[in-house]
């Protein structure tokens, strides 16, 4: 970032009728009414030097700070006088700015604007994203000064349609016309916001019918977008039902323990990843945005170290007895909540998305696929790899599967049965870690994240045939899409409600889950 | 036993709302001591019985007849969620009892034996939507009434609806919609959201409760849904459930309410400092290492001084006096005014206050009522609620011992 | 098809051909009155001579056919064995009869008017068909008594069975076979706590309280000792010619004790049938199963 | 060839008062000689009789203290006195022999048949619906709007009553609905699942899934049952003030009458020969299928009276709490219903009551004595019972028992 | 090879089932134990293979008191064991299976090409689950995963029940050869008499938990034995 605007300085075209900053203009921008200083500040952008560049740049980086009639510019711990640029002692009483969301707004066109004419190409591509949607008529020349001076041919048609969506406002019909027509091949989202209001003022029959076609044309291209979006959002929602639900499908699937502590040994890994997010605060903030890789390895551990733990003083006198282990667990689970309450309190504590996993790609206009998703589909799809591997190709996984359909022949066979037993269901628990530490980066971190997803959780172990891991693939990823695309047709409760519905009744269909097995093996 | 009054505390510490309402029991906990420090209440040693009602509405009515019949509790601070007071509501009229109820709230409702300290429709919705309407709002044209599917987010968008509609914004402008409790996954929400903005400047108003708020964050975040296009405000989100959240790509999403930590007056940096010394010194999990005021937490404060003040005024704890010296009684209040609780209506007059997030998880004030606001329990954008009185009716049929 | 099997049938269809020719003969158009029977709902019509009929029935699992074109079929009171291979279809045999697998395809006939295809597991069994499975099945939570009187052949909906009193012919009953298959000591014994044998015994009491028409024995001496096996054998006997039973099992010995026909199956199909001394000197018996 | 039907002395079939053990692992007397020759008479264990004699002293006892007792406690002994029974345990006790209706039904579904309802929450919310339903229309006019209209389809812009409210001012109607809706809901949907074979976890969890989505579906105020907030705040009970301590009294009474009523008759059922067939599915339900059982006809019968207790139960404890809302269908409150009845003992119909007080009373106790710690203790419990109690805390007495006669 | 003295076992219910039983079995020798339904041959292997507890008396295998061991450690001691009814892995494949009969060997131990020569069938449902197999190819496969280990002491209990004439004669063979050998004892559980009396190197029958008599299996038909069993 701080590169990009030293960058920026120091290639900024800057106006012939530049001047100065002045001490008035600072005050005009940062004291009064918000609709006086947004006032204020585009009068200043128009004669913008590069000291005021920096300014505006420094108040939208919320490193203003007043005090009195005083203002200061803060930077690395240092104040400065934002029109002589020298520096000053900070009085203690120093308050930041408020710059509230309309002007937060204009700053960043204020600023964009400015970067137009940057020589980086990087630069202009994002001014022209930021000012996408502002169609203000102030702006025009600027704009068609950059039409004019840009070279790259993919932002001069996206100048255009900024110019055009500017014309639109325009008081000559033949432009307004011109403009729709151009208008009409844009595949963003704010073309259809201009367009909708300039058909709300629009009086030239003319003219409205060449903004209804092209309003038709727009929705038409953002229509892919949506689509494509809900079937993402499907997915990804079947992604982490499938994190849930993969610890569970061997903990019950293959153990057979009705592990009503599952959620909350996702909760462990999640607060696992809260704690380590707290130590790379403290001892490591310079790899902070690595927290993250950190913690995958200790949720697991955290998780799975409680498991075997549990396995060992709890459920290994249970094995036969599954009905049994739905009432330890529960306690188990009761306990482990009351735990986290006692050592972290009963609010949620937060943990934050490292930096790149913020933000995402822009496939469409209107079709961005945020970072944290993808990584949580590939973190997914990786897990259920690696499990997969581990239980059908392993040695480890064969014991597993031997032990727990038959734990005294499989002792008779020389396998430690207790020990498979343990690392069986630690293996489950730490899966559970990790589906703990996927979550703390979508939702909540608190004492209650486990039964948020308990119930979830059994339903796609179940409807996939417990013991099957493909059908919990299948189970979850059907889930997820099933109830995402309700959702977007009826609305998010209806949806979970038909969604529990269908279970119910294409339990009937198929008794055992997706994957049933079949023939007499399923009744031995 | 004469030596004290006992005061019943109500908040669940189990359960899913124990996220929300454990820390007004320690903040009743904490005026507690510091009512006793300065010597009690008539000459008396306020003593706590805390119970635990886990978040189970039936369990909140029992705890209560506990509260009142065993204990012989003085006064109940307690409840969060509108059921869980409906649910306590007929065992404190039957009992005579004495709740505070601290937080925002639907209306429609108005029990001479309780003391509502939250916020009233009039005292947290319309402002707020008010500000969005307006030109340093953004001007917003079009609105996406989002929340919960229970009986707060429902009635405040039907009296929102009413009064955008009385604003002159169609209903095809307005666009409601509910997920349920816990409900984690906001991505189709907010997509529908963003396609809703296209068509206009549109402001979102969240009466998401609870857990839910996390995930609905953490996906307005992901999906780039900036607050300088599409604002968001909460009547549900405080510093408290901030606490879970990365707020940075949050910046400049609102909150109304009647209070905020980052408010700044003498009183309130007082109040401040006093629970963080509290939460260091009762080692309260999370508050220890970083505390947070917040409104249900001020209003629960103003509470128990107020009925301290009432029952030094009536010089009594019997609860038919203490009623009548509630009414008029002011308090020196963290947000800065000096709080009145009405004549009348049992609701506390109040400012309401717009906050925009800042990165550190506080809240700007950008926006505030000129003055207190007095509370409309009967909101006037519901039919019917013209007729009412603006006080508790008495003799509700209650058939007494 | 085995070349008694073909003759079998075409026996019976020149009979079936005759009957219809001479019934077209009367004067009421085939409607003898003096041959004709009214077909009980439910009660299984032998008159044609064949208590069980199988014909053409295929099933497979995985593309594995586990029964291949197998027909089949038993006389009222006769007492057939079964024998084969490990694998031969012999209790899958018994599970297509039962109701428990769906064949492919084929026919198969309880009596001449049951098509035991459209049936269910209970129906069957209250039809009259009894069966005692390869791995002793009994309630392992109830104690023998219970099982036996569960058993018990008796009207087995729901409300009749919530005023059930064990009359005294029936107590008789199952005392006797208490003492039959010697558990009459562990009367109060939970099933479960029975040894191995014990447990099968305990299944074959079972099947005589239901006193079906038709049993299916799935290796019933299997884990017996000699001993028992013999008491076994005169068991079957004495049942044999009220019932009609079909025995599957490996012991020649038994086999030789209580056979008359003995039906070889393999791969899912018949290989061979006859006397027990015409199977076991076929070459093909004693390669595939008997060895050398 | 000898006969291998010995004929029996008819005489020494004589029955014996000996009742066949039947709970899994309290081990039957094993005889030390397994084979012995047979002696030729042969000991049938006759029909026991409903309830042994202590049985039927207890059960007299029970029924004084319900019925006259607790009320002379509660409504002459004056407050103060060191024997007064307060409003609030009269309260408490009456809600937790709700609750052991509840466990008791889910014995005999899940005890007894093997089969785990994780849905029965469903059920006592029907019932308890029903009669918050009538509760409602109680009040008549005296709601905060002064409408014959509960107050919250006044809320809701709603002119009239919806049609499924149509039979709920009237008592009979509603003491039949009672009955009927769980029924009718229970009949429906074990008629499908038991019809397609659903077996186990797989019925457990559609179990689930139906109170789930019920719950969801009463959480919607367009539902038309007072969404979140449900039904509260009752006057009237036929047109009787309903916050009367002589009609707290009166509700506990019938309560409890309730629950001994369908202990007898639960235990009428599992002793005759229905039981032993739901006990035969539990452990082998091919095996009685090829008895000649259907046992859907079973399943049916009994997971169908299993759900009408539990409605009778929802009814009853409806006017004694006072609200009945949607979170009584969450999945948690029916799985606690499954741990009452572990808790206690399966398969012992005493044991689900016992669990249900034991946890309900602890619950109460200790969310007073330790709020913050509870939880640890109600947990440990949970781990305890399962772990060093195999058969609940009946069996722990009845192993006493026996290690005291011996 | 095997040293059994003086084993007590009771089940949880208190009833008394093993009294005193002492039992010796040797390298290169098959002992067979005959005895009625119920009179406790297969708790008392149980017993040897550590699957019940005992409350009295010692167990010498190899050297070795095993009778504190538990059931995976008797096993990797070298004893293999054939349970009654089967206990096939259902849900795992006949592979799987016979892999799981290999568990304490090394990783990359073969299945030993020998066993399918033993029991083709396994062979050709090599990819089957145990489950799915007749009941006499479960009792193969029973057989098959006992050998995998080549253990030392081979326990097996009733490994003819359910299987077709030609393969209980190829098993016969198959137990005879492993004993002739010479590195293997045998302990043989067997109610089929001639099949019994055909291996038996020794016998003992077994009457309500305690041994009534022992001898060498070549005298069987001398001591009446046959009678013995059959009350
Ligand atoms: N569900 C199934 N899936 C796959 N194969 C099966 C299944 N059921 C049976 N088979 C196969 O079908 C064949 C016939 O099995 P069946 O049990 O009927 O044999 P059987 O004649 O009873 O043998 P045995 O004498 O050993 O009991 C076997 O090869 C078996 O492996
Ligand atoms: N788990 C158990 N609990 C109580 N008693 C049992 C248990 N298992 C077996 N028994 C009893 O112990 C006795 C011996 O049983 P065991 O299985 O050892 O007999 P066995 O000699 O192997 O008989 P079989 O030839 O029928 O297999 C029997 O009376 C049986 O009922
Ligand atoms: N009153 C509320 N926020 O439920
Ligand atoms: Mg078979
Ligand atoms: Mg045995």
């Amino acid at each position: 970032m701080l590169l990009r605007h030293l960058l920026f300085y120091a290639t900024l075209f800057i106006a012939t009728h530049a001047h100065a900053l002045s001490a008035d203009e600072v005050k005009g921008i940062i004291f009064g009414e918000t609709d006086t200083r947004v006032e204020a500040l585009n009068k200043a952008a128009l004669t913008a030097d590069e000291k005021t560049v920096a300014f505006i740049q420094a108040l939208s980086d919320d490193a203003v700070k007043t005090s009195g009639d005083k203002v200061f510019v803060v930077k690395d711990d240092k104040a400065f006088d934002p029109v002589t640029g020298a520096e000053q002692p900070l009085p203690p009483d120093a308050e930041d700015v408020i710059n509230p969301n309309m002007m937060r707004s204009e700053l960043d066109n204020a600023l964009a604007a400015l970067k137009l004419l940057s020589k980086d190409e990087q630069l202009r591509r994002e001014a022209i994203k930021t000012l996408g949607s502002d169609s203000d008529e102030a702006r025009l020349p600027l704009i068609e000064k950059a039409y004019a001076a840009e070279t790259v041919p993919a932002l001069k048609d996206q100048l255009e349609m900024m110019r055009a969506a500017i014309l639109l406002g325009s008081s000559d019909k033949a432009k307004r016309l011109e403009a729709a027509g151009l208008l009409s091949a844009s595949k963003n989202p704010a073309t259809k916001t201009v367009l909708i209001e300039r058909l709300g003022t629009e009086l030239d029959a003319d003219v409205k019918v060449a903004l209804q076609a092209a309003l038709a044309k727009v929705e038409a291209s953002l229509a892919w977008g949506d689509k494509l979006g809900a079937i993402f959002s499907g997915i990804s929602l079947g992604s982490i039902l499938l994190l849930v639900a993969l610890g569970l499908a061997i903990t019950y699937g293959l153990m057979g323990v009705i592990n009503m502590a599952h959620g909350e040994l996702m909760m462990i890994g999640a607060y696992a990843t809260y704690v380590v997010q707290g130590l790379f605060q403290k001892y490591l903030p310079g790899a902070f945005d690595w927290y993250l890789l950190a913690a995958v390895p200790v949720a697991f551990l955290a998780s799975a170290l409680m498991g075997a733990v549990l396995e060992r003083s709890v459920i290994r006198f249970l094995y036969g007895r599954p009905l049994e282990t739905l009432l330890a667990t529960w306690g188990i689970s009761l306990m482990l909540q009351q735990l986290v309450r006692t050592i972290f309190g009963a609010q949620n504590v937060g943990v934050e998305n490292p930096v790149w996993m913020s933000g995402g790609v822009q496939v469409l206009g209107n079709l961005s696929l945020p970072y944290n998703r993808l990584v949580i589909i590939g973190f997914a799809i990786a897990v259920l790899l690696g499990m997969g591997w581990l239980i059908g190709k392993t040695r480890l996984g064969l014991f597993v599967r031997g032990v727990t359909q038959n734990r005294p022949i499989a002792s008779c066979m020389g396998v430690n049965t207790a020990r498979i037993d343990t690392y069986a269901f630690a293996l489950g628990s730490g899966i559970a870690g990790l589906a703990g530490c996927a979550l703390s980066q979508v939702g909540n971190v608190g004492p209650d994240l486990g039964q948020g997803y308990i119930v979830d959780a059994f339903m796609v172990v179940v409807l996939g045939g417990v013991g099957q891991l493909a059908g919990t693939v299948y189970a979850a990823m059907g889930l997820g899409i099933l109830n995402k695309f309700l959702e977007g047709w009826t609305g998010a409760v209806l949806a979970k409600i038909a969604v529990l519905v269908f279970i119910i009744i294409f339990i009937q269909k198929r008794p055992q889950g997706i994957f049933a097995m079949k023939g007499r093996s399923a009744e031995a | 036993a004469e030596d004290t009054i006992k005061v019943g505390i109500l908040h669940s510490l189990s359960g899913t709302m124990a996220i929300s309402e454990t820390v007004l029991k320690d903040t009743v906990l904490m005026a507690i001591d510091e009512i006793n420090a300065k010597g009690g209440v008539m000459g008396k040693k306020l003593e706590p019985v805390v119970v635990d009602p886990a978040s189970n509405w039936p369990l909140f009515a029992e705890k209560t007849k506990q509260l009142l019949g065993q204990d012989k509790v003085a006064v109940i601070f307690g409840c969060w969620t509108s059921v869980s007071r409906k649910s306590v509501l007929p065992v404190v009229e039957e009992m005579n009892g004495l709740l505070f109820y601290p937080v925002q709230y639907e209306g429609e409702e108005l029990s001479k034996n309780v003391f509502y300290t939250g916020a009233a429709p009039n005292q947290q919705a319309i402002p707020a939507v008010d500000y969005l309407m307006s030109k340093a709002g953004g001007g917003a044209k079009r609105w996406v009434l989002l929340g919960t599917d229970y009986v707060y987010p429902r009635t405040t968008n039907k009296i929102l609806r009413a009064y955008l509609k009385s604003k002159g914004v169609a209903d095809k402008d307005i666009d409601e919609k509910y997920t349920p409790f816990g409900h984690s996954d906001y991505q189709t929400i907010v997509a529908d959201v963003k396609k809703f903005s296209q068509g206009g400047k549109t402001a979102v108003v969240s009466t998401i409760n609870g857990d839910s708020n996390v995930p609905f964050y953490k996906e307005l975040g992901n999906a780039g849904l900036k607050a300088k296009d599409v604002p968001v405000v909460a009547f549900s989100v405080g510093e408290e459930e901030l606490r879970g959240v990365d707020t940075k790509p949050l910046v400049g999403h609102l909150a109304a309410w009647n209070y905020f930590m980052s408010i700044k007056n003498p009183t309130n940096t007082e109040f401040i400092n006093k629970w963080s010394a509290y939460a260091k010194a009762k080692g309260i999990a999370g508050h220890k290492d970083k505390p947070l005021t917040n409104d249900p937490m001020e209003a629960t404060y103003i509470g128990i001084n107020m009925w301290k003040q009432a029952v030094e005024k009536a010089k009594s704890t019997d609860t038919d006096k203490v009623i009548a010296a509630m009414a008029g009684q002011t308090f020196k209040a963290p947000s800065g005014i000096l709080s009145k609780m009405d004549e009348k209506n049992h609701h506390l007059h109040k400012s309401v206050f717009i906050g925009e997030i800042k990165a550190d998880g506080q809240f700007n004030v950008v926006w505030k009522t000129p003055g207190p606001v007095k509370a409309k329990p009967w909101s006037p954008y519901i039919e019917g609620n013209a007729s009412k009185p603006d006080e508790p009716v008495k003799g509700m049929s209650v058939v007494k011992k | 098809m085995t070349p008694d099997l073909l003759e079998e049938g075409a026996r019976r269809v020149q009979e079936h051909q005759a009957l219809v020719a001479r019934q077209n003969n009367t004067a009421s158009g085939g409607r003898n009155a003096s041959t004709g029977r009214i077909a009980t709902p439910g009660e299984v019509d032998v008159t044609h001579g064949r208590i069980l009929y199988l014909q053409d029935v295929s099933v497979s699992f995985d593309g594995f056919k586990a029964i291949n074109k197998l027909s089949l079929d038993i006389a009222p009171g006769e007492l057939r064995c079964i024998i084969g291979p490990n694998g031969a279809g012999k209790t899958t045999m018994m599970d297509i009869i039962t109701g428990k697998t769906r064949p492919d395809e084929g026919t198969v006939f309880f009596g001449s008017t049951i098509d035991l295809l459209r049936h269910k597991e209970a129906e069957i069994a209250q039809l009259g068909i009894g069966r005692k499975f390869q791995k002793p099945t009994v309630f392992e939570q109830l104690t023998v008594f219970e099982n036996l009187e569960l058993a018990l052949k008796t009207n087995k909906g729901v409300k009749a069975s919530m005023f059930f009193r064990l009359d005294s012919l029936q107590s008789d009953r199952l005392a006797e076979i208490l003492v039959t298959i010697h558990l009459a000591d562990s009367v109060n014994r939970l099933a479960g706590n029975l040894s191995h044998g014990q447990k099968q015994w305990l299944e074959i009491g079972m099947l005589l309280m239901q006193d079906p028409k038709l049993l299916l024995l799935d290796e019933p001496v299997a884990g017996m000792t000699d001993e028992e096996t013999a008491r076994t054998a005169e068991l079957f006997l004495t049942l044999k010619g009220k019932h009609s039973l079909m025995v599957v099992e490996h012991d020649m010995s038994f086999i030789r004790t209580i056979s008359e026909i003995v039906t070889v199956l393999c791969d899912g199909s018949v290989l061979a049938q006859g006397t027990l001394d015409q199977v076991q000197a076929d070459e093909r018996v004693i390669e595939v199963y008997l060895g050398r | 060839m000898s006969t291998p039907f010995p004929t029996i002395n008819e005489s020494l079939l004589a029955e014996q008062g000996m009742e066949p053990t039947r709970v899994a692992s309290v081990a039957a007397p094993v005889a030390d000689r397994p084979t012995a020759p047979p002696t030729g008479r042969v000991e049938l264990p006759g029909k026991g009789p409903l309830l042994t004699r202590s049985g039927w002293s207890a059960f007299v006892i029970a029924l004084i203290v319900v019925c006259a007792v607790a009320p002379m406690l509660n409504l002459w002994v004056p407050e103060g006195h060191a024997l007064h029974l307060s409003t609030y345990a009269v309260a408490l006790l009456g809600k937790i022999m709700c609750y052991a209706i509840c466990a008791l039904a889910m014995d005999l579904i899940w005890g007894y048949t093997g089969i785990l309802s994780l849905g029965h929450g469903v059920f006592f919310a029907l019932g308890g619906y029903t009669m918050g339903m009538y509760l409602m229309r109680q009040i008549g006019a005296d709601g905060n709007y002064k409408s014959n209209l509960p107050d919250f389809m006044v809320f809701l812009d709603w002119k009239e009553l919806p049609w499924h409210w149509t039979f709920s001012d009237s008592f009979v109607a509603t003491l039949i609905l009672i009955v009927a809706v769980p029924g009718v809901v229970a009949f429906v949907f074990g008629y499908f699942a038991f019809r397609s074979r659903i077996k186990g976890v797989y019925f457990s969890i559609i179990t689930q899934a139906m109170t789930f989505a019920a719950m969801l579906l009463f959480f919607r105020n367009e539902t038309g049952f007072g969404g979140n907030n449900g039904f509260t705040d009752f006057k009237r009970i036929l047109d009787i003030p309903i916050a009367t301590p002589s009609m707290r009294m009166t509700l506990f009474v019938m309560t409890g009458l309730t629950l001994l009523g369908f202990f007898l008759f639960a235990k009428w059922l599992v002793g005759s020969k229905f039981g032993r067939v739901l006990q035969a599915i539990r452990d082998a339900e091919t095996r009685v299928m090829f008895s000649g059982y259907s046992p859907l006809g079973y399943k049916l019968t009994i997971w169908v009276i299993s759900a009408v207790m539990c409605g009778v139960a929802g009814a009853l404890y409806v006017p004694q709490v006072g609200i009945i809302n949607p979170g009584e269908m969450s999945p948690a409150n029916s799985i606690e219903i499954a741990i009452w009845a572990a808790v206690g003992g399966r398969a012992s119909l005493i044991g689900p009551i016992v669990g249900a007080f034991i946890v309900n009373g602890a619950k109460s106790w200790l969310t007073v004595a330790y709020p913050e710690f509870w939880l640890y203790f109600l947990g440990a419990l949970f781990i305890g019972v399962t772990l060093f109690l195999p058969n609940g805390v009946v069996g722990l007495v009845k192993k006493l028992r026996k290690g005291a006669e011996q | 090879m095997l040293t059994v003295k003086n084993i007590n076992q009771y089940y949880g219910g208190g009833s008394h089932i093993l009294r005193d039983v002492s039992l010796e079995a040797h390298l290169g020798k098959v002992t067979v134990l005959l005895g009625r339904n119920g009179v406790g041959k297969t708790t008392l292997l149980k017993s040897l293979m550590g699957l019940v507890p005992i409350k009295t008396g010692s167990i010498e295998f190899d050297g070795q008191q095993i009778q504190k061991y538990t059931p995976y450690e008797r096993a990797r001691a070298g004893i293999g064991f054939v349970p009654q009814g089967r206990e096939i892995f259902a849900r795992l494949t006949v592979e799987e299976n016979l892999r799981m009969g290999l568990a304490y060997k090394s990783a990359s131990t073969p299945i030993p090409a020998e066993l399918f020569e033993l029991f083709p069938v396994l062979k050709q449902m090599l990819n089957r689950r145990g489950g799915d197999l007749s009941g006499g190819q479960q009792q193969q496969l029973a057989i098959a995963r006992a050998l995998a280990a080549k253990p030392k002491l081979l326990i097996l209990d009733e490994p003819t029940e359910g299987i077709q004439p030609s393969i209980i004669k190829d098993i016969g063979r198959v137990i005879r050869m492993l004993a002739d050998r010479g590195d293997m004892a045998i302990l043989l559980v067997e109610q089929y008499y001639d099949f019994a009396e055909e291996l038996a190197d020794d016998y003992l029958v077994m009457e309500r938990g305690e041994f009534i008599a022992r001898g060498l299996g070549k005298n069987m038909p001398a001591d009446g034995v046959r009678q013995m069993v059959a009350i």
